[in-house]
C-alpha cells in the first residue's frame, strides 16, 4: 500500500530575523556527510575527491571550498571541513547542487574510498550576517573569531552546546549546533544578537 | 546639614542640575559624577553604618573600592544589593539607598550594647563558652550569634536583573587607566599593538584625577581624559571602564566584570546588569595602584577620620571638604600634600602631626607638630577633636590619617606568589614569580611618584614591543615632576589608652592581635582566623599590612620574619549572579527534544526531563483523569493490538572501518566479529574494572559498518571511551566512529499488529513477514513512497515490534503517518512510563539497575562474557568480591497481597529479621504497577535471587513506616519463553 | 586551663591579659610511642582519642606548616552521615554521634550546628536511589527523611519551584547533618590532645622515613630525626607525595576543589541544601557568608587553587536552584587538594610497611568524618584491628574487587 | 586553562574532558600470567606526582582527538601537547615517541 510521501520539517522552522541590523536566517537546506578516511586510504581519497570536486583533504580546522565551476558560482556551495584528523564534514548549502539525494550521489562517486555517514539531519543551521555579528558572538564563543578566514572552521561549544563555525564572509558566520537541541541553540544566539552593543 | 553645603569647588564635575537621592528615606541632591560616598560627604552626612562585631559607628574611610566602613544597602524590593560600597557606587537620579547592620535608628543601634561588654567579646571568645548546656547552642545562643551577625539583607527574591558573559583576546592587557596604565596604553596602542585596557572606574585616570599636578604641561586630569579620547579612536585599542579585573588564572586567562548599568535608575534600560569578561591575553601589564593604610591609635575609627589620599580625593575630583576643620596626621611626605590641597581650597587645616622629627620641606601654614601623634580621639557619632601624646586637643571633624601607601599587588598573588618586602616603601611589593607573561608598572611596582609611574608604563610598552619584534616609532614618555613620597614606618602609637582598630569592619583591635599571640595564634594564617582579621567584605586591603606590622611588633620580630598572607580571586567582590550568567531557570541547560516533540504536544503529552532530554510520559485522553489511567491503557493497548513510542533518545554510533568487528569484540564483553550482516544483536559493555557499563543493540550493515546504539544516559561518555580505546589502545585497527543519534528519528512499534501496521508503511519490494524479516534482523528500505529509512526487528517491550528509523527532518511527519494508519488497529502512542512498565513486566534492566555498581553476574548475565577473547573490563571482573556465592541477583517482586503497592528503594529482610543493617539482602530497583497482571510488581537485587524463586521476604522502607510481604519470582513477568516477539 | 563563661568574665575582668597558650609549642623528643604525621583535623583527633581512648599519650603530632593549615582549615564545613553503602555508612554515623559531643569532650566550642542537611531530587530515578539510600541510613540508625516538593518548600520556599530547566520534585532531609566551625574544630582537637601531654610540633616537615630491618621506626624531618615504636601517615591531599617516600603507590590521585564565602548576610538559608541537577551545596555561616561549593575541577593538581570553568559552573547551579542569591557577592575563593581515591571512599588501614599506618583518600568528604577518623585510626594503631565501622576501607580492596563505590563511576578519581 | 592543540592552537580546556595518567594507554596483556596483578596495577595504582604529569585529555568540544598534555600539578604550566593516537602508534610500532 502507498502512503503520502513523508514531508520534512526544519529544526528552526525557517526562522529569518533581523535583529540590532544583523540577518539571522535557518539553513533550510543543505547536505552534510561525514567522511571519514580510511587508514592508508589518504591519497585515493585526496585524488576520488580532486576529479570530482577539484577538492582535497583539508587540515584539521581548515576548511576548502570547492573551485569546481558546478560549485563555484556561489562560493561557498560546496565546503569540506577538516574536523578531525581522520574525518571531515562534507557540507553542501545550495539545494540544487547535486542531482539526486546527495548521500546516495557521493556514496557512489566515493565508492570505497571513504567511509560515510550522512549528518544532513544532524545539524541546525542558521546564518548570521550583519554588523554586530562579531560583537554578539563574543558573548557565547571562547573562540577569537576575529582571526577566522574564510577558510577557518571550528567545532566548539557555546552556552553548553556544540557549534560548528564558520566565517565565509567577514560580516558573516555560519553555525551548526545539533538539531535536539535547536531551540535553545537559537535562543543563545538570538539573545545574543539582541544584546549586542 | 544639606543641599551640598560641603561641596567647595566643582572639582571635575560639571556644574550642571542637580540629582537628586535618598539616603535613609531622607532626600539628597549630588552632581553628576559623584559617588555616594562623595554626595553624602557633600551633604555633611558623615554617619553612614555601623560595624560587625562592636556596632561601633561608621562613616566613610575611603574614596575606593577599598573602603571597608561605607556600606549600604542600594535599590529597593527585589533590586535590592546588600553590602554595596558608598565609595564606588554611582550617583544617578533616584537612587536610594539605606544603612545597614543596625537595630532601631543608625544613629540609636540598640546593638551597640556589644560595644559596652567588648572586654568579654574579645578574639575567640565564642570558642571558649556557649557549651553548656548541651542543646542551648542551637537553640539559644547561635541564633542570637546569627541574627547579630551578618551584615546587609538580601532581597530574598529572585534576581530580576539579566547577566550576560564575553569571551575577548587580546595581545596585550592593561589593567588600571592610571598614570602607568595610560602612559603604556598610548605607548603600545600608538605602534599598532592589539590593546585592551580595563578601568574599573566609570572616569578613568586613577591618581590623577585626584591631585593637582601636571602632565606635559597640562593638569593631570585633563591629560588623562586627552589620553583616553585618543585611545578611543586607535582601531587597535579596547577600553573597558567601569570594568574590574577581578582574578587571574592559569595560561593568561583573565576574569573580569563590566558593570553595565549599576549606574543607570531601575527600568530605564534593557541592558544587562553585567558582563562576566574572560580575557585571554597573550601577555599582561597590571598598572593597578596603591592603597594607603592607616595608622593604629586609640579609637581611631570614628566616622570623620579617613585615609588622607581620600580626603584629598574628595577635595580634587568631586570638590568635596569631608569636613570643616581637617588635621592630618602621618608618617610620610605624602600626607602633607592633603594639607596642602585644603589649605589652597580655602578649608581651615588645624594641625599636620607627623611621626617623624622632621618635616619635609613643604611650603604650609598651618600649626606642625613633628615628632608627635595621636592617641586618641572623641566624638560619639562624629569626629570633634583628637588628642595628641604631647597632651594638645586639636579640634577637627575629620582626621586624614596615612599610614603609607600599600602597592595593589593582588593580582601578582593569584597563582600563589608571595610579594616581597621593601623597607625603603615599607610596602610588599610584588614578588619575583609573577603569573606567567604578566608585567607590572606604577606604583604597584613601587614606582611610587608620577613622574616615575608615566614613564615606567611607557617603558614596560617599549619593552613588549622590543620582545614582540614591533619597530614602531612612538613619542617620547609624557613628562611630569617627580614628588616626594618619603615615609618612615610607622604602625601603632603605644600606650593608648582607648582601643585601636585595624580591621574597621570586623572590629579587630591591637589588642585582638595581642590576645592571639598570648593563646599561641602566632602564624599570620592563625591569627587571621583567630581573630578575623582581614576576612570583611573588604578582604583587608587597608587592614593586612598595618595587621602584620602589629603582629611583628608584638612578637619582636622584622615583617618580613612574621610573614605575609597572600590574596586569592576576587580582587573585589563578584555577585553570584554575574558568575552564572545566562545560565538560571529554564537556560540553566540546553533542552534537547526529539524529533516527534511537536507532534507530541498536540497530542496530550506530558513531557518529562531526562538528563538533557525532554521525553513524553504519557499521553493523556479525553476522560483520563490519573496519569495511571493513560498509562495502563497505552500498555495494555500496545501488548493487544500495538502502540508506537520515540526512542530518537538512545545512542546511536555508527561504527565502520576494516577493523570495525574486531574493535567491538575488544569493547563489548560479547562476540560480535559473528555477527552477520542484516543482523543486530544484545550487546553488554564492561568498565576495565570489571562492573557494567552499558548495554544495547547492535546492527551489522554491512561487512564493515555497524550501528551500534547504548542508553541515553551514557550515550555520551560510551562514544568518549569508545574514542579512547580506539585512538589510545588499538590506533593501529581500522576504526571510525560517527555519532549519528541526532540523524534519525527512531520509532518502537510495537505490539501483535506492529507488523500489520508497518505493511501500511514500507514500500514494495521489502518483504516484513516473519520468514522474510526475522527476529533481530535489520535492513535499509524505503519507507512511505521513497523516504529512506531503516527497519529493526527488535524488542524492549516484549512484543512482536521493530524499530523503524528515517532521517530526523522526516521524524514529525512519521508519526502523523503512524497515527493515521494505526487508525484501523486502534493503535496508541506510548510515553516513557508506558515504556518502561513495559520493560519491568518483561525484566530488562535499565538505569536503576545498571547504575554502575552492577556485574553481569549480577543481572545473570556472567555468561556473556565471552571467554574465547579478550574485551575491556574481563580480566579484572574475575576479581574474587566480584564472584561471591552470594552476590546479588536481579529477580522479579511481587506483593503477597495484590493490593498493595511496592516501592522502589525498599530492602529486603527476611521476616522476623531487626531492621538493620546486619539483616539487609538487597533492594528494590524498579516498580510498576503491571495493568497486564493487575498487581503492583518489581524488579530488585537480592542474594541469592535465583535460588530463592517462591520464597517470602519483607521489602521494608522504614522511610514511610512500610513493609510489604512479597514473593520471589522470575523477572520475566509477561511471556517468559519469549514467544511473542519472535511471533 | 578549662574554659568556661565564668573564665571569660574572670579574664574579662583582667584585660584577658591571664589567658594561656592554646597548645605548647614543645620541641620534638628522641623517641615516641606514635609519631602522627600530619597536623590536621584526622591526625589531631586521632592524636586525641589515642590518648584519651587508649591511654597513649607519648605521642607527636608533626605538622610541615601550621596546625590545620590544610584541609580542615578549607572547607565547606558540612557534617552528614548520608551515605549508601554498608561499608560507608556506619562509619559516618559514628563520626556524627561523635560530633555530637564533641564540644563537651575537648572543652572547645566548634559550634557544631544541626541545622540539617536536603539533598534535592529532581526525578523518578533520584528519588527511587534517595529511598534506597535513606533507608540504608535508617537501618544503620541515622536519621532520614523523604521530603516531597511541598515539604522542600516549607523549608526552602525561595527554591525555583516553578521555572526550573529541571523541577525539584522533592528532597532527603537528613535533620541532625549541619555545620561546624572548621577552625574550632582543628584547634579544639589539639588544645584537649595537648592538655593530654601529646606533643604537636608545627613547622616539622617528614622528608623521609627510617626502615630498619623491612620495618618503619621513625621519621627524618626538618628538625631532626624522630624515632618511633609506629608512623601513622595522615596527610590527605599529599597522601601521594608523603607514601612514595616509603615507596608505595596508591589508588589516589590529588585534585583541586574550590570552595566559596559570599560576603556576610542576615540569616537566610537556615540548614545545608544540596542541587540534585548540577554541582552545587550550600550554607550559611554564623557569621553570615554563604559557604558554598560544587565539584573538583577535575584534573590532577597540588596547586591549591581553581580555574574558571569551575567557578561558573557551581554559580550556574547555585543561580538555578535558589536565583534569590543573584546580588550576593562572592567574596572569596580558594581551593584544597584532595586526595581523590578510585572507589571515592577512604582508607584506614596498615601498609605493607611494619609500623607504618595509612589514613587518607578522603576524595571532597574528610571534613565530616573528623571525629570518626581519628577514633577509627587511633583503634588500629592502638589494638593493630581495624575498627568494626571502618573494616571496608582497606588499601587491597581493589584488588580483591570489595569497592566501596557509592556513585558507581568506576576505577576513575575525578567522578566520584 | 588553555590546552595548545597541536593542530588547532590554544583551545579553552572547559572544551576538554578529563582522564588521567597517561600510562592508561598502556594496557596490559591479558594473556600474561599475571594478568590480574598487572590490570589492578594498570587501573588503580597512580604515581600522582607533584610536578610534571603526562596525562589525558579528550577534545570532547571539538575534533574528538585525544591529547597527551605534560602539565606541572604544581603550577598548571603546560610543556607539551601531543595527539595521543600518534604517540600510541609510535610506541606499538617499536619506536619512542617524542
Amino acid at each position: 500500500m502507498l502512503s503520502q510521501p513523508l514531508y520534512a520539517t526544519a529544526p528552526l522552522a525557517g526562522y529569518r530575523q533581523t535583529i540590532n541590523g544583523t540577518l539571522a536566517q535557518e539553513i533550510e537546506h543543505f547536505s552534510l556527510i561525514a567522511i571519514s578516511i580510511p587508514d592508508g586510504g589518504h591519497e585515493s581519497l585526496n585524488a576520488a575527491l580532486e576529479s570530482h570536486w577539484q577538492l582535497s583533504l583539508p587540515e584539521t580546522g581548515t576548511c576548502i571550498r570547492s573551485s569546481d565551476r558546478a560549485f563555484a558560482q556561489n562560493s561557498s556551495s560546496l565546503v569540506l571541513f577538516g574536523m578531525q584528523t581522520d574525518q571531515c564534514l562534507l557540507v553542501s548549502t545550495a539545494a540544487s547542487a547535486f542531482e539526486q539525494d546527495p548521500f546516495e550521489h557521493v556514496q557512489q562517486l566515493l565508492g570505497d574510498a571513504a567511509y560515510l555517514t550522512d549528518q544532513s539531519d544532524s545539524y541546525a543551521a542558521l546564518d548570521i550576517q550583519g554588523p554586530t555579528v562579531l560583537k554578539a558572538m563574543e558573548r557565547i564563543c571562547t573562540l577569537d573569531l576575529e582571526t577566522f578566514t574564510a577558510s577557518t572552521v571550528a567545532r566548539t561549544a557555546m552556552e553548553h552546546l556544540s557549534v560548528i563555525v564558520e566565517r565565509p564572509e567577514n560580516d558573516r558566520l555560519r553555525l551548526y549546533s545539533p538539531r535536539s537541541s535547536a531551540s535553545s541553540f537559537l535562543h543563545a544566539v538570538t539573545t545574543s544578537l539582541a544584546l549586542a552593543y | 546639614m544639606n543641599n551640598e553645603s560641603m561641596r567647595v569647588h566643582d572639582g571635575l564635575l560639571p556644574d550642571a542640575a542637580p540629582i537628586s537621592f535618598i539616603f535613609n528615606e531622607r532626600k539628597y541632591t549630588a552632581r553628576v559624577g559623584d559617588t555616594l560616598a562623595s554626595a553624602l560627604l557633600a551633604n555633611g552626612q558623615k554617619l553612614v553604618g555601623r560595624s560587625f562585631k562592636y556596632h561601633r559607628p561608621r562613616g566613610i574611610f575611603s574614596a575606593g573600592p577599598e573602603e571597608p566602613s561605607a556600606l549600604v544597602e542600594l535599590r529597593t524590593g527585589a533590586h535590592r544589593e546588600p553590602n554595596t560600597r558608598a565609595t564606588v557606587t554611582e550617583v544617578f537620579a533616584g537612587l536610594e539607598a539605606s544603612s545597614q547592620n543596625h537595630i532601631g535608628p543608625l544613629g540609636f543601634d540598640v546593638m551597640a550594647i556589644n560595644d559596652a561588654l567588648s572586654t568579654f567579646l574579645s578574639a575567640g571568645f565564642y570558642y571558649k563558652t556557649f557549651m553548656w548546656p548541651k542543646a542551648f547552642w542551637e537553640k539559644l545562643y547561635e541564633p542570637i550569634i546569627r541574627a547579630a551577625a551578618g551584615l546587609g539583607k538580601l532581597s530574598v527574591q529572585e534576581d530580576p536583573d539579566t547577566y550576560e558573559k564575553g569571551f575577548l583576546h587580546t595581545d596585550l592587557l592593561i589593567i588600571g587607566a592610571g598614570p602607568a596604565g595610560l602612559s603604556a596604553a598610548l605607548a603600545a596602542g600608538r605602534a599598532g599593538v592589539k590593546v585592551l585596557l580595563v578601568d574599573e572606574d566609570f572616569l578613568p585616570g586613577g591618581r590623577l584625577n585626584l591631585e593637582r599636578f601636571d602632565i606635559d604641561g597640562q593638569s593631570s586630569a585633563q591629560w588623562a581624559s586627552n589620553a583616553m579620547a585618543e585611545l578611543t579612536t586607535l582601531p587597535n585599542v579596547r577600553v573597558l571602564t567601569r570594568t574590574t579585573v577581578y582574578g587571574v588564572y592559569d595560561h593568561g586567562i583573565y576574569g573580569a566584570l563590566e558593570r553595565v548599568s549599576d549606574h543607570l535608575p531601575t527600568g530605564s534600560h534593557d541592558k544587562p546588569r553585567q558582563i562576566l569578561w574572560r580575557i585571554y591575553a597573550k601577555r599582561s601589564l597590571l598598572c593597578s595602584g596603591a592603597t594607603e593604610r592607616s595608622i593604629a591609635f586609640g579609637n581611631n575609627d570614628r566616622p570623620g577620620i579617613m585615609l588622607a589620599g581620600a580626603a584629598r580625593a574628595y577635595l580634587n575630583r568631586f570638590g568635596v571638604s569631608p569636613g570643616k576643620q581637617i588635621a592630618v596626621f602621618t608618617n610620610n611626605d605624602d600626607g602633607w600634600r592633603t594639607a596642602v590641597d585644603f589649605q589652597a581650597a580655602g578649608v581651615e587645616v588645624t594641625a599636620v602631626i607627623d611621626t617623624r622629627s622632621i618635616a619635609p620641606p613643604v611650603d604650609i601654614n598651618v600649626p606642625v607638630f613633628m615628632g608627635n601623634r595621636v592617641c586618641d580621639t572623641a566624638g560619639r557619632l562624629a569626629l570633634h577633636s583628637v588628642t595628641l601624646t604631647s597632651g594638645e586637643t586639636i579640634y577637627c571633624d575629620c582626621l586624614a590619617v596615612s599610614g603609607g601607601w600599600s602597592p595593589n599587588v593582588h593580582l601578582t598573588c593569584h597563582q600563589r606568589a608571595r610579594p616581597i618586602w621593601d623597607d625603603t616603601l615599607a610596602a610588599f611589593v610584588p614578588g619575583t614569580d609573577l603569573p606567567a607573561e604578566m608585567q607590572v608598572a606604577g606604583a604597584v611596582n613601587g614606582d611610587m611618584d608620577l613622574a616615575s609611574a608615566l614613564n615606567a608604563g611607557h617603558q614596560s610598552a617599549l619593552s613588549i614591543l622590543k620582545n614582540t619584534g614591533n619597530n614602531a616609532k612612538i613619542p617620547p614618555a609624557p613628562q611630569a615632576n617627580a614628588e616626594s613620597s618619603r615615609i618612615t614606618a610607622f604602625w601603632q602609637v603605644p600606650d593608648c589608652l582607648g582601643r585601636a582598630w585595624i580591621d574597621l569592619q570586623n572590629d579587630v583591635t591591637t589588642k585582638d592581635l595581642q590576645l592571639s599571640h598570648r593563646e599561641g595564634f602566632r602564624s599570620v594564617e592563625h591569627a587571621k582566623r583567630y581573630t578575623t582579621l582581614g576576612m570583611a567584605t573588604d578582604q583587608g586591603k587597608t587592614s593586612n599590612v598595618l595587621g602584620l606590622a602589629v603582629m611583628a611588633d608584638i612578637a619582636g620580630q622584622t615583617i618580613p620574619q612574621t610573614g605575609t598572607t597572600i590574596f586569592r580571586p576576587p580582587y573585589t567582590p563578584i555577585p553570584i549572579g554575574a558568575l552564572a550568567g545566562r545560565s538560571r531557570g529554564k537556560h540553566f541547560r540546553p533542552t534537547r527534544l526529539p524529533p516527534s516533540h511537536n507532534w507530541a504536544s498536540t497530542q496530550g503529552g506530558s513531557f518529562v526531563e531526562v538528563g538533557a532530554w525532554l521525553r513524553a510520559q504519557w499521553f493523556t485522553q479525553a476522560g483520563e483523569t490519573h496519569w495511571r489511567q493513560s498509562v495502563d491503557r497505552e500498555v495494555l493497548q500496545t501488548r493487544k493490538s500495538v502502540g508506537y513510542c520515540d526512542v530518537t533518545t538512545l545512542g546511536k554510533i555508527d561504527v565502520q572501518g576494516r577493523d570495525a568487528a574486531q574493535f567491538l569484540d575488544k569493547v563489548y564483553a560479547n562476540t560480535f566479529s559473528t555477527l552477520k550482516v542484516g543482523r543486530v544483536r544484545y550487546g553488554l559493555m564492561l568498565r576495565e574494572d570489571g562492573f557494567v557499563m552499558d548495554d544495547g543493540t547492535t546492527a551489522r550493515l554491512a561487512e564493515h559498518h555497524f550501528l551500534m546504539t547504548t542508553t541515553t544516559a551514557n550515550a555520551v561518555s560510551v562514544f568518549r571511551h569508545m574514542e579512547f580505546c580506539r585512538q589510545c589502545l588499538w590506533p593501529t585497527l581500522d576504526v571510525h566512529l560517527v555519532s549519528a543519534t541526532e540523524q534519525w528519528a527512531q520509532y518502537a512499534i510495537a505490539g501483535p499488529n506492529s507488523r500489520r501496521l508497518l505493511e501500511a508503511l514500507v514500500d514494495e519490494p521489502f518483504d516484513i513477514s516473519n520468514e522474510g524479516f526475522p527476529f533481530m534482523e535489520c535492513a535499509t528500505l524505503t519507507v512511505c513512497n521513497g523516504t529512506p529509512a531503516r527497519l529493526f526487528r527488535i524488542s524492549f517491550s516484549g512484543e512482536l515490534a521493530f524499530e523503524l528509523a528515517v532521517p530526523a527532518r522526516y521524524g514529525h511527519a512519521l508519526m502523523d503517518a503512524l497515527a493515521e494508519h494505526g487508525k484501523a488497529f486502534d493503535a496508541v502512542p506510548y510515553g516513557l512510563e508506558a515504556l518502561g512498565v513495559m520493560r519491568i513486566e518483561k525484566g530488562h534492566a535499565a538505569g536503576n539497575e545498571l547504575n554502575g555498581q552492577t556485574t553481569a553476574a549480577n543481572l545473570g548475565l556472567g555468561r556473556m562474557v565471552s571467554a574465547a577473547k579478550d574485551c575491556i573490563g574481563k580480566t579484572l571482573s574475575t576479581r574474587p568480591a566480584l564472584n561471591t556465592n552470594d552476590a546479588n541477583q536481579l529477580v522479579g517482586f511481587i506483593p503477597v497481597d495484590s493490593q498493595q503497592s511496592l516501592r522502589a528503594g525498599a530492602h529486603f529482610i527476611d521476616e522476623g529479621a531487626p531492621l538493620t543493617l546486619a539483616s539487609d539482602q538487597g533492594w528494590m530497583t524498579s516498580v510498576a504497577y503491571s495493568p497486564s497482571l493487575q498487581t503492583s510488581i518489581g524488579l530488585g537485587f537480592i542474594r541469592h535471587g535465583q535460588e530463592r524463586m517462591g520464597d517470602q521476604v519483607l521489602a521494608s522502607s522504614p522511610l514511610h513506616n512500610e513493609q510489604i510481604a512479597v514473593t520471589i519470582v522470575s523477572p520475566h513477568f509477561v511471556d517468559p519463553q519469549g514467544e511473542r516477539l519472535r511471533a | 586551663m578549662r574554659y568556661s563563661a565564668f573564665q571569660i568574665f574572670k579574664q574579662g575582668l583582667t584585660g584577658n591579659k591571664h589567658w594561656p597558650k592554646t597548645w605548647r609549642t614543645p620541641d620534638p623528643a628522641q623517641q615516641y610511642d606514635v609519631i602522627i604525621v600530619g597536623g590536621g583535623g584526622h591526625g589531631l583527633a586521632t592524636a586525641h582519642y589515642l590518648a584519651k581512648e587508649h591511654g597513649i599519650t607519648n605521642v607527636a603530632v608533626l605538622e610541615k606548616g601550621w596546625l590545620g593549615g590544610g584541609n580542615i582549615g578549607r572547607n565547606t564545613t558540612i557534617i552528614r552521615s548520608n551515605y549508601l553503602l554498608p561499608e560507608n555508612e556506619p562509619f559516618y554515623e559514628l563520626s556524627m554521634k561523635l560530633w555530637e559531643g564533641l564540644e563537651q569532650d575537648i572543652n572547645y566550642n566548634a559550634m557544631v550546628s544541626q541545622r540539617g542537611i536536603i539533598n534535592l531530587y529532581h526525578s523518578d530515578s533520584q528519588r527511587d536511589a534517595y529511598v534506597r539510600r535513606g533507608n540504608a541510613m535508617l537501618m544503620a540508625g541515622a536519621d532520614a527523611v523523604l521530603l516531597d516538593r511541598e515539604g522542600v518548600r516549607a523549608q526552602y520556599p525561595f527554591l525555583d519551584f516553578d521555572n526550573a530547566r529541571f523541577p525539584i520534585r522533592g528532597g532527603l532531609w537528613q535533620p541532625r547533618a549541619g555545620t561546624v566551625r572548621h577552625d574550632a574544630v582543628a584547634w579544639g582537637y589539639a588544645h584537649a590532645a595537648d592538655s593530654r601531654g601529646v606533643d604537636i610540633i608545627q613547622n616539622c616537615e617528614v622528608n623521609g622515613f627510617i626502615m630498619e630491618d623491612g620495618k618503619c621506626v621513625g621519621v627524618n624531618s626538618t628538625r631532626g630525626s624522630i624515632r618511633a615504636k609506629k608512623v601513622a601517615v595522615c596527610v590527605a591531599g599529599s597522601s601521594g607525595r608523603v607514601m612514595s617516600m616509603a615507596g608505595l603507590r596508591l589508588p589516589i590521585e590529588s585534585h583541586v576543589l574550590q570552595a566559596f564565602v559570599s560576603e556576610g548576610l542576615k540569616p537566610v538559608i537556615p540548614g545545608v541544601i544540596t542541587y540534585g541537577a548540577g554541582h552545587f551545596y550550600i550554607s550559611q555561616s554564623d557569621k553570615g557568608g554563604l559557604v558554598f561549593g560544587g565539584d573538583i575541577d577535575g584534573y590532577n593538581s597540588y596547586a591549591q587553587r581553581g580555574n574558571l570553568p569551575t567557578v561558573e559552573d557551581v554559580c550556574e547551579g547555585g543561580m538555578a536552584m535558589m536565583p534569590v542569591i543573584g546580588r550576593a557577592r562572592l567574596l572569596r575563593m580558594w581551593g584544597g587538594i584532595m586526595d581523590m581515591s578510585m572507589d571515592g571512599s577512604p582508607f584506614i588501614d596498615h601498609t605493607s610497611i611494619p609500623g607504618l599506618y595509612f589514613n587518607g583518600g578522603w576524595c571532597y568528604g574528610g571534613f565530616k568524618a573528623t571525629p570518626a577518623s581519628g577514633w577509627c585510626y587511633a583503634h588500629l594503631i592502638a589494638t593493630e584491628q581495624p575498627h568494626e565501622t571502618a573494616k571496608g576501607m582497606r588499601l587491597d580492596r581493589f584488588k580483591s574487587g570489595a569497592v566501596m563505590d557509592e556513585r558507581g563511576a568506576g576505577a576513575q578519581p575525578n567522578l566520584h | 586553562m588553555l590546552i595548545n592543540h597541536p593542530q588547532l592552537g590554544p583551545r579553552d580546556a572547559a572544551e576538554f574532558v578529563y582522564l588521567g595518567d597517561a600510562s592508561l594507554m598502556h594496557r596490559p596483556d591479558a594473556q600474561s600470567p599475571t594478568a590480574a596483578e598487572e590490570f589492578h596495577d594498570y587501573l588503580h595504582l597512580r604515581d600522582n606526582p607533584a610536578g610534571v604529569h603526562r596525562e589525558l585529555w579528550y577534545h570532547e568540544q571539538g575534533d574528538r582527538a585525544w591529547l597527551i598534555v605534560t602539565r606541572n600539578t604544581l603550577t598548571h604550566e603546560i610543556t607539551n601537547v601531543q595527539m595521543a593516537r600518534d604517540v600510541a602508534l609510535a610506541e606499538q610500532q617499536g619506536h619512542v615517541a617524542s
